[in-house]
């Protein structure tokens, strides 16, 4: 029979041949294609081809009522769905001219931050893996069903929690609920050194991050990368200090950031994220008790409610980058234009492109990993 | 494969044939290789099922990552068109028996993307899909109860017959390949020659030819062993 | 009676080769499964796969080459095996020896990329090229071992260098250099992280494997029982006594295809040159040092 | 370097409007045609070197496209929103304007969703073709006056799920108030053409359904 998902291509006096990754493949994150052309095991080309998860979110947005949108925006980005949440709340709340209770903002934080915990938990092993490194992965997402048992504990919903509404969060946290947050920052803290020993420090995996998919400091600025990416790169830049919404203003965390700009300094910067946000979250879990007061700024019946003419762009430090939404209203019951700017679509797009060319086979699907590209925030 | 083949159904003889039989629809239900392809939200759910929480391996199901290795093929939540077109060229590269699940809600009905323009919205009009789990996300505990029905009912294939929607897509091909065509256009055609497959393992029936197989036969362009050139 | 005696010898052999290469199998993928902090399969999980494949109800052929491809792979094992000597059954040890069989070793992979190669699918074709290059590293140092312990024993055959070490000492006190020079070739030989390279999922796919489906891929996972089965038992003959009888022999053969696992999955794979360069520095240099305490 | 206030330099462009909206967010009104060199100066004057974004907004009433550019200045940590309104163009006579993909190089992918979603053709961006919708034969998606729904309800078949237990359910009295076949076919009945009477009738059953379940907000 013939090999079937196989079309030669015909280049004439050439060296090169063209391999596709993905969308069937182990080495893409997610339904993701990118398509190379090989000369040899060096990369001359590669063309990244989106759309396999393209649901026209923008669209759906504008024919969904403010409140029901709440529960398809969670999906633009699966591993770490918090940030939408609260970026498309914030929009609202911008243009409403309302303002969360102050609690509310503390414990929309503290979702965030988990989020950004579980999001890395899930990054590692998915770099690893791509290095040949299995263990990681098992151990990583393990860990990160702790953080989604939280997460349902709060919210009711193991990866989608759809908590957060225009004017503050759905309900009030449990009782115990800070024990145990606290309990699950200690266990995540006594597995740092076994991570160290397993991944961080594995001579064999130093071998291959090193070096690999490097990106300087001014390309970087060029190709408009954000998050861990561009700090890798060695750029302080987080919106969460230099843009501050929600209470990051008041809490004290420092910015991790590496000069090398390649793989392996992206997952170093992953890595000390991740204990920034265990610092943050032992903050809230010191704060939260001591405020009190409403968590909801009431808002009218949301099935008949009319946000006021206007338009606001909220940004939000995802953990993958910077996160925005663009929300304009023209008065009505629903949305006029939703724009969704995913970090990923800078990463998975431009940057992986210029990546690829000139890398080796054996580099793209680390380059794309360490990137930490989600593409359903490209398709949308 | 040349089109003359033809497996010949002998007469079975032995009378241990039964047993072997059982046996080896016994292996099946307890050895499952799953292919390692994401399709959709719900995938996010796979690896939590896959690692160390809930470990799916106990139960004989662990990842491959070829459709040519692979016995189930998880459709993990909605299926945008272009997907769809990957999912089924997958699906027919595929070796039987081979069985579908379909994760999600919007694999039954489209789900909260009923709306979407992008969106497939019954993937059993594509496909025949052996189990739906429903849920907007399934939990991995959901996954892994709806797995273990898949091998039930592999199991229990020869009383009641369950387990067998595979022969489905060669006994009934013009309907599976007239929505195909509805949905992507008259000039759609896979690789595979699912006729001459049917034909070559005696599944075919009246139903896998009609009008839209005569369509497929107009527009279809013949594939050629391909060549690799190196200079 | 004889030539009956040789016979029973020729079928038990490959057979015991495959049961006890599939508890083999289920070892590695329980030391796995404890490394990642989990349960793992249940005990009859290799026999289950191995039927399910081997119960497809369709197969794609690529053509003659790749049906002969999988039988050279999984012959060679074959004819591999009845050169191993066992507790109680020799095969045609005696008239074979080591050479014969480290010859005996290289058919599969040849096999294999022959079949490979008839698939046309790239992924395949770099997987194998790969292949070849890695078994091209790891054979310059197991060549350089079987030639040292022949030598050490002064003997090209299994049987005489098992009736040495049971006389003296194990190979491995003996010459302990020669000893880790061949783990790290058995490393390689059985393809484990950091060695992995050929079969690299997230580049190429699983590489050789990737258009193999049932009755094929049945074939490959027969012959990785016999992969782990002979590394194993080698090894085991060459440098730490054979055995007397199979409760002392599979012991030790256990233990020799453990240590490679529990290594491999706390590693990343190399890079095909990196491969080259750690398999014929660090194992060639030992197995050269060893060499000239040796002669 | 003495630093401008970032007004000084706006105020350089012709026709401009200044909104201050908060700290960190500057809204910007200006023509089509003097955008590029708005955007040029703030870039090269003023450190705005990231676009966050570029949007992009169909006013069917005007018959105009918006295109909103979200610069971001990482020294001045401001915001700055450039607001243009462009001709919405018709069928034959598709809308155009110029690309930025010489002074920002993300322009490319924001540029080429645009091309995709709503038709707008940017002269000068390097790779004006499809990407996300290489498989869609139709309208851009994202104009107002391409009715997803009914697309949906010509194109797609449902499934009616009616279980045992819920006519059970039913048959006590209980039950679903509105089933979902009934909302979509109020979606797609051709007496009620507008968006607005069709919006209407969804809204009534989602009513129904919610003084059902007791649904409070």
């Amino acid at each position: 029979m013939r090999p079937e998902n196989y079309q030669a291509v015909k280049l004439g006096q050439s060296n090169e041949y063209e391999i596709f990754i993905g969308p069937n493949h182990p080495g893409i994150e997610g339904n993701y294609a990118f398509r190379l052309m090989l000369d040899g095991d060096i990369v001359v080309s590669g063309k990244a081809d989106a759309g396999y998860l393209h649901r026209g979110f923008e669209k759906l947005m504008e024919g969904r009522l403010w409140i029901q949108n709440l529960a398809i925006v969670p999906r633009i980005c699966v591993p770490d769905p918090a940030p939408m949440e609260v970026a498309y709340s914030m929009a609202v709340e911008e243009i409403m001219g309302i303002e969360a209770p102050i609690r509310a903002q503390w414990i929309r934080t503290m979702q965030l931050e988990l989020s950004r915990v579980a999001a890395h938990l899930f990054t590692f092993g998915g770099h690893a893996a791509t290095t040949g490194m299995y263990t990681p992965m098992f151990w990583g997402v393990a860990d990160r069903d702790l953080v989604l048992d939280l997460f349902e504990d709060f919210t009711g919903g193991r990866v989608y929690s759809i908590y957060n509404i225009p004017g503050g969060v759905r309900r009030e946290l449990p009782p115990e609920f800070l024990q145990k947050l606290s309990n699950l920052l200690d266990y995540l803290e006594s597995r740092q050194n076994d991570y160290d020993n397993l991944l961080f420090t594995n001579q064999v995996f130093v071998d291959r991050a090193k070096g690999c998919g490097a990106l300087t400091q001014e390309q970087a600025l060029e190709l408009s990368v954000t998050g861990p990416n561009l700090r890798a790169c060695g750029l302080a830049y987080d919106v969460r200090r230099d843009d501050p919404y929600l209470v990051y203003d008041e809490l004290e965390f420092d910015i991790p950031i590496q000069t090398a700009g390649d793989a392996y300094a992206r997952i170093l910067v992953r890595r000390d994220e991740l204990f920034q946000s265990i610092r943050i979250l032992r903050q809230i879990i010191e704060r939260l008790p001591s405020i009190k007061g409403k968590i909801r700024t009431p808002i009218p019946n949301p099935l008949s409610w009319n946000v006021r003419k206007g338009e606001a762009y909220a940004r939000v430090e995802s953990s993958k980058g910077e996160l925005a939404y663009y929300v304009v209203s023209d008065g009505g019951d629903k949305p006029y234009r939703v724009h969704v700017r995913g970090p990923s679509s800078m990463h998975a797009v431009q940057t992986l492109e210029f990546l690829a060319k000139g890398a080796r086979l054996e580099d793209v699907a680390q380059i794309m990993f360490s990137l930490d590209a989600c593409p359903p925030e490209v398709d949308r | 494969m040349k089109k003359e083949l033809k497996i010949i159904q002998k007469e079975r003889t032995n009378p241990l044939a039964h047993v072997f039989d059982d046996f080896i629809s016994f292996c099946q239900s307890k050895s499952l290789f799953m292919l390692h392809y994401c399709t959709g939200c719900g995938a996010i759910e796979l690896p939590p099922a896959m690692t160390s929480r809930f470990d799916m391996e106990r139960l004989g199901i662990q990842p491959m990552v070829t459709p040519r290795q692979a016995d189930i093929l998880l459709i993990t939540g909605y299926v945008s068109i272009k997907t769809l077109k990957r999912v089924i060229l997958t699906y027919e590269q595929m070796q039987s028996p081979k069985y579908v699940i379909g994760i999600c809600s919007c694999t039954v009905n489209g789900g909260m993307y009923w709306q979407s323009y992008a969106t497939a919205k019954k993937l059993n009009e594509y496909m025949p899909v052996d189990v739906y789990i429903a849920g907007c996300m399934p939990r991995p505990e959901a996954v892994m109860e709806g797995l273990q029905r898949l091998k039930d009912n592999i199991r229990n294939d020869k009383k009641e017959h369950k387990g067998s929607a595979w022969k489905d897509y060669f006994n009934r091909y013009d309907y599976y390949l007239g929505n195909q065509q509805a949905l992507f256009g008259d000039d759609w055609q896979t690789p595979t020659d699912i006729i001459a497959e049917a034909k070559l393992y005696d599944l075919e029936t009246e139903e896998t030819y009609g009008k839209h197989t005569k369509l497929l036969e107009k527009h279809q362009t013949p594939l050629l062993p391909q060549e690799m050139r190196i200079k | 009676m004889n030539a009956l005696h040789l016979m029973a010898e020729l079928i038990f052999m490959p057979l015991i080769a495959f049961i006890v290469g599939m508890m083999m199998v289920l070892m590695m993928r329980k030391i796995a499964a404890r490394l990642q902090r989990r349960i793992g399969p249940p005990f009859f999980q290799p026999l289950y796969d191995i039927v399910k494949l081997y119960g497809k109800d369709t197969q794609i052929s690529h053509g003659l080459i790749h049906d002969i491809g999988i039988i050279m792979a999984v012959g060679g094992y074959i004819g591999a095996e009845i050169l191993l000597p066992v507790p109680g059954m020799e095969g045609i040890a005696a008239k074979g020896g080591v050479i014969t069989l480290s010859y005996f070793l290289m058919i599969p992979s040849l096999g294999m990329a022959l079949g490979v190669g008839q698939c046309a699918n790239p992924n395949g074709s770099i997987g194998i090229s790969r292949a070849l290059t890695a078994m091209l590293a790891y054979d310059i140092p197991f060549i350089l071992v079987v030639f040292g312990a022949a030598w050490h024993y002064q003997s090209t055959s299994l049987i005489g260098m098992i009736e040495y070490q049971q006389m003296h000492q194990w190979g491995i006190v003996e010459m302990p250099l020669l000893a880790i020079a061949g783990l790290f070739a058995l490393q390689g030989m059985l393809g484990k992280q950091p060695f992995e390279i050929y079969i690299a999922p997230a580049e190429i796919a699983t590489g050789p494997m990737v258009e193999m489906s049932g009755k094929y891929m049945g074939g490959l996972f027969v012959m990785q029982t016999f992969q782990l089965y002979t590394a194993g038992v080698l090894y085991a003959s060459l440098f730490l006594g054979g055995g007397t009888s199979f409760l002392t022999l599979l012991p030790k053969a256990f233990l020799v295809v453990a240590l490679p696992m529990s290594i491999a999955f706390m590693f990343p794979r190399y890079k095909t040159e990196d491969v080259i360069r750690i398999l014929w520095k660090w194992p060639v240099m030992l197995a050269l040092i060893s060499l000239a305490f040796i002669l | 370097m003495n630093k401008v206030p970032i007004d000084e330099i706006l105020n350089k462009v012709n026709g401009i409007k200044i909104t201050h909206k908060r700290k960190t967010r500057i809204r910007v009104d200006v023509d089509a045609d003097s955008l590029p060199t708005l955007l040029e100066l703030i870039k090269g004057r003023a450190s705005y070197i990231h676009l966050s974004a570029i949007t992009c907004v169909d006013w069917i009433a005007d018959n105009q496209f918006e295109l909103v550019y979200h610069v971001w200045s990482y020294e001045e940590k401001c915001l700055i929103s450039a607001h243009t309104r462009i001709d919405r163009g018709s069928e034959s006579n598709p809308a155009k304007y110029v690309s930025v993909y010489d002074l920002f190089k993300p322009a490319d992918f924001f540029e080429r969703d645009i091309f995709e979603m709503y038709g707008v053709t940017f002269i000068g961006s390097p790779r004006m073709e499809k990407f996300i919708l290489t498989e869609w034969n139709g309208v851009p998606p994202m104009l107002k006056d391409f009715d997803a729904e009914a697309y949906v309800q010509e194109t797609f078949k449902w499934t009616d799920y009616n279980p045992d237990w819920l006519q059970e359910l039913t048959d006590q009295g209980g039950g679903i108030a509105v089933k979902p076949e009934d909302i979509r076919t109020a979606g797609n009945t051709h007496n009620m053409s507008t968006h607005r009477e069709r919006d209407k009738a969804k809204a009534a059953a989602v009513k129904a359904n919610e003084k059902m379940q007791g649904w409070k907000q």
